[in-house]
């Protein structure tokens, strides 16, 4: 008997995300169009909606289904496991913890979401601005924010009918709220390397943004900081469930596959190349499943223990990413192989939520304190 | 190769007269296109070709007899680096460098009154049908099949990995006649058009999200046994002619230098605005070490060229070459990735535009480093080289 | 292991409870050792066991009926914990965790009686004879012969890398007693003086420079039968006994992060004075990516010691520790030397002064690289792990 | 047949270097006792003084025997197959570079060197000065250099007569001499990680060095600079050797010793290590042999060449020696064995004539100006 990974939330939730995932996975592979893709992810968030997943973390007080991180976690972890090109943990984990730091005003948009009626991208702004190019800037005209520059790579579901926008002005944190026709910004629809599709903003030269403005304050900041490393927490969910995936790929190619008359999987460097790949995803897996017990916990945040995964598993997804394509030889580059869109996945892990450099200073500037408790 | 004339030879005035001659007759847009690490196909390869045709340079690798340049060793090589220096586009190398010499060793004159003038002439695009699903590193475990009725051979069989089968006029293809106790016995090669009824060619999409290879499907294809090149089952011993032939390829690190240049000008440009980063200095460092190896790199293809000028054994160097080099690329693509990532990976393909090289300023850089991935795959996978090295360093 | 009073204990005043001890009874010379990397040989270990005895802990993972604390997994691995986070030296765990368990087990009551007593109070010092120049992974090709004539064994032969044998009273040996159609029957395991006669202990200098290891050499030497453990024949048996027996000592990951804090402690102290240089910041970095791996460690590790306390099968996990734990000590090692190297490596050991750990300050960081390359070989190789691995992740 | 290093400057210097150092290197690992070592050391110094070593590069005007660079490097590559414990490189490579800088009042010395009776250590202040500790600082007072902190890790032949130091006193370049009995200075001798004999210089507070002025000015800050990359040439050239050694120690290992009742040697993983170390050395050896070229010709001292060759050969040489050890397994760890003393040569190699941090410096500083011609 070989490998399979054992999913580290086990149970109804991630087991409706991986069929749901590997279904519509299947069918997006056989799609080279960009938008013939794009139809096919529309039908597929309108049924995950009818299942109720955007409502997972909404709290029942809005209509949603008040769940916790852990049942993100699960449906990320499932759809992970066929590498969804769905913005998933943005949408349904990051966008609510974001919008509760609104408070009231957050209300209606997220019984929207909880109804089905609204779907919100969530970009923050230290995140989706890159310092090459023109970063978002923000100034205050009176009570109204004047934006320049623009945001790039926000993950955001199909037919989006908003974009929340956490940002600074003028060392004040601010929340937004844009409508994803707003004629005031310039929105350009990508799918990222991983297939995931994202919008760019842009403002131009001094755009001001009269009634975008959803909440401001202490809260918000609180909030855009717990989004952003809730956003890189699962991602480090999503990066671990990819290589376990990835893994189980591998060894089953490596054992079906024969060349020079033998399973590839009888070569000893392949066999401790598998190896070392099991030992990096047997680590990360610990790693996330712990803080995702530390997160449960309320009292004891692990802010320091987030940075740290963040900060390692872009370098070891890159790392899988590569061992497992020069495994399968000449297969791995193949697109429409499920390991090779795995190890995009993978690729992609390093440019979310905060690469090495942001989390690197976060660490640096904090020093060695270590988390509230272990 | 004419080493008898090497002394009289100014090498130097040679490597100027090329690069005068790359710098004012190639083509700005195809320059432009090989320092965008665009992809080429077969319009912008044979439009080249062509040009170098006019100059009398077809074909650097052939003999004067055929209508190449004559040259030798040190020139051949001195003209590769130039033109890589110069960002001109390669040689169609399918036709030139892997079956020409294998039509003029082993094919019949009418074969190479047939098919060697276009091929310096620039006007028929050839492809290779090697690999196959079940035989990649394992090339010898072929098993499409040829099997002789009266003139013609009927191929059945797939090919894969083939790269500009979407484009090429021809394919020459390795094919299974018979079985014999070695399994390099019974393979045969034919030249094989691929307008063939019952050809069919099928796009890879491949992990880069681009069409640059194909799967092959002969389905009682008929191919003329005036097709065949030299004697039905022998054709692994021509496979290992031109391996031996083409041995020395790596020795050409131009496209590495080049590469080095353009990764170390694209990081500062994308880091204009930290210079004093950590990430920076880091990216920096990396490119230092890529530059020190590729030193090495150099002097180990200048070292060899001179061995064989001087018809001393050559040894392991062309794996030793094939694995550095390999690497290294994999190495400066990997820095560009982590330099345009942050930027660019979040928007890989534009909604609205997708056309071939289209898309976000640096997006090249991701393209790069996916297709990239293959430089420790094909033409002797890294595990293969690994393997030759360690028999000859264990002597067993 | 007592299991059913899990639930009625207080884990969190166990562990002040030890530390609280640990921080009281520990002396500072001890404890200041342990914190200067510095060689422990039999006095100090002795010395440390003696106190634990006499406050009950003597042995930790003992049953109560022989003088063992019968404490449960869990406070065993929070024992473990505090002691190393404490920098109190280890327990002799050559007598207290590899022999002893075996005895307690195998051996009979006269055994029992003779032995353990003194190694609860820290009075002889024992060492492990297992491994031989032709056998090291490969531990059943051992050769050393034992004999047997009327009631004793006579042992010819040779062990190599005997930690502490020129310190130590007595030795566990393993010894081949016949040749059976498995090469792992036929061993035997037998309990010797170390002052036998016909026994001759040889330093090996180590690639640090010391004397931490020895060769151990048996030209004759007189057993009594009395000293077999078990069956004559049987030892692998209980070899792997004690394998499963220990099998989650990787579990203990204190030292792993004592070491990161002592690292991150002494590069920063190193770079005082250049804090904006691009190295400090690049050990720095290397120093994070090691605490995220460590945060994963010492997660397996706990996950693993709830799984034996559930009963559930551990699988891999113990070599995917190990592997992680010398890798990441490795690591640690390595940011050391890279740390004080440029101050140090020059300055290695000084002429006029060779005490064992006299030098430059500092210079443990080396002695602590050099002896810590032998961490991916002892205690089943990374290979040897890789294989192990690789047969469970393939099924074959 | 297997494997075995081909020379890098064959020839008879390097034959019979490669025999003196070899049968000085088995009588040496025997002793432990540094007294003893040192005892031996003076011995195989005295032998190869009488064999003209030191003077190889010394001009015949005085009294040498003219050679280039090229016999010096035979030399240290003939020693170094056998981890040498002789200071050769520094000794009758950088000293009389750093002496020629000195032009007529470094005569005597040179004539003294060629003839026997001198032998001298050559410091070099930004080499041989940490940042950690104590760094040497220097001021005039009148015409008379003021010396604070010191110098370390020097390396130095057996009873040295005199000490060289190459330093820069408020921006002018001098060369200094002293004897190795000063008594303004506090000398201490040490063996260095690969057992080679190093010595450390303190002046302490303030030292008033009168006397000891060799030279100075434009001429002396030219040899310091090229006396470092000699240095670091010669360095990386004895790193090449120390490979090739290893590596043919390490095949002979593989195929002899059995394990699991076959030879190491038929174990995939450890063939593709090996094959992994060779490209890492035939690397290596043709850029160490092809700057030998360049520096040959006097019209393109390859400046960048050098300082890339010693930025990257040092981690090279790290994670040579790394790997070696750990396919020797166990016997790795033994002083007595050849492999293990390789490999502690090959540990040092990044700590002699700059570091990585030196060396990326330079160049960085330096922009990326290539070599002269190439």
């Amino acid at each position: 008997m070989s490998f399979a990974a054992a999913p580290m939330v086990p149970g109804d939730l991630f087991d409706s995300a991986a069929r749901f995932a590997a279904a519509y996975d299947t069918r997006l592979a056989r799609l080279a169009s960009l938008e013939e893709r794009a139809e096919l992810l529309e039908e597929a968030w309108r049924e995950l909606t009818a299942l109720g997943w955007p409502s997972v973390a909404i709290p029942e007080a809005a209509g949603g289904a008040g769940g916790g991180l852990g049942d993100v976690a699960a449906l990320v972890e499932g759809a992970a496991c066929s590498a969804a090109a769905l913005p998933l943990a943005s949408v349904i984990g990051v966008g609510p913890i974001l919008l509760a730091g609104a408070g009231d005003a957050g209300r209606p948009l997220l019984a929207g979401i909880a109804a089905g009626t609204h779907r919100v991208a969530a970009g923050i702004a230290p995140i989706h601005t890159s310092s090459a190019g023109s970063p978002m800037t923000a100034q205050w005209v009176g009570d109204v924010p004047r934006l320049s520059g623009g945001m790039i790579g926000i993950e955001c579901p199909p037919d989006a009918t908003h974009v929340l926008v956490g940002c600074t002005v003028e060392g004040e944190a601010v929340m937004l709220l844009l409508s994803s026709n707003d004629e005031r910004a310039a929105f350009r629809h990508h799918e990222r390397i991983d297939c995931r599709p994202t919008l760019d903003i842009q403002f131009g030269e001094a755009r001001l943004l009269k009634g975008t403005i959803l909440a401001r304050g202490r809260d918000v900041g609180g909030a855009i900081e717990r989004a952003t490393q809730v956003g890189a927490f699962l991602t480090c969910v999503e990066a671990v469930a990819a290589m376990g995936a990835l893994l189980g790929q591998t060894i089953r190619y490596l054992n079906e596959r024969v060349q020079f008359d033998a399973p590839l999987s009888t070569f000893q460097v392949l066999r401790h190349k598998v190896a070392d790949l099991y030992v990096v995803y047997g680590n990360l897996r610990a790693m996330v499943m712990d803080l995702l017990d530390r997160i449960a916990s309320p009292s004891a945040w692990p802010e320091r223990g987030l940075d740290l995964a963040k900060l390692h598993i872009g370098a070891a997804s890159r790392r899988f990413a590569a061992a497992t394509i020069q495994l399968h030889g000449g297969m791995g580059m193949t697109e429409e192989l499920l390991a090779s869109r795995l190890a995009k996945r993978l690729l992609m892990v390093e440019f979310e939520y905060g690469g090495a450099a942001f989390h690197e200073a976060r660490l640096m500037a904090r020093g060695d304190r270590p988390d509230a408790a272990a | 190769m004419d080493t008898s004339d090497s002394l009289a030879i100014d090498y130097e005035a040679f490597r100027n007269e090329v690069r005068d001659f790359a710098m004012t007759h190639c083509p700005a847009e195809l320059r432009q296109a090989v320092v965008g690490l665009k992809k080429l196909g077969r319009h912008e390869m044979l439009s080249w070709q062509t040009i170098l045709y006019a100059n009398g340079w077809g074909a650097p690798n052939w003999p004067k007899e055929y209508g190449g340049t004559g040259w030798d060793l040190r020139r051949r090589h001195i003209f590769d680096e130039t033109m890589a220096e110069c960002d001109c586009p390669t040689q169609p190398y399918q036709a030139l460098r892997h079956i020409a010499p294998v039509l003029i060793e082993f094919g019949t004159h009418d074969q190479k009154a047939l098919y060697l003038p276009p091929m310096l002439r620039g006007e028929v695009h050839w492809c290779q049908g090697y690999s196959e699903p079940g035989a990649g590193s394992d090339l010898a475990s072929l098993k499409t099949s040829a099997v002789r009725e009266g003139d013609e051979y009927v191929v059945n069989g797939q090919k894969i990995w083939t790269t500009g089968a979407h484009e090429a006029d021809m394919m020459y293809a390795l094919v299974r006649t018979s079985r014999g106790t070695r399994k390099q016995d019974g393979i045969t090669m034919l030249l094989i058009p691929m307008n063939s009824a019952g050809l069919t060619v099928r796009p890879i999409r491949t992990i880069d999200g681009l069409h640059n290879v194909n799967e092959v499907f002969f389905d009682n294809v008929r191919v003329p046994v005036a097709n065949r090149i030299g004697e039905e089952g022998k054709a692994w011993a021509y496979g290992k002619f031109l391996l031996s032939h083409e041995r020395l390829g790596g020795a050409n690190v131009a496209p590495l230098i080049r590469l080095l240049a353009r990764t170390r000008r694209m990081v500062a440009e994308e880091y204009r605005d930290e210079p004093g980063s950590s990430h920076y200095a880091d990216l920096v460092r990396r490119i230092l070490h890529a530059e020190a190896e590729i030193q090495g790199v150099r002097a180990l293809g200048r070292h060899a060229i001179e061995d064989i000028v001087h018809k001393r054994p050559l040894g392991t160097v062309s794996s030793v070459i094939k694995l550095l080099s390999s690497n290294l690329m994999q190495t400066l693509d990997e820095i560009g990735l982590d330099a345009v990532g942050r930027r660019v990976a979040g928007r890989f393909r534009a909604v609205g535009d997708e056309r071939t090289n289209a898309g976000e300023q640096g997006v090249e850089w991701l393209h790069n480093f996916l297709h990239g991935r293959a430089r420790t795959i094909y033409g002797g996978s890294s595990e293969v080289q690994k393997n030759l090295l360690a028999k000859s360093l264990f002597g067993a």
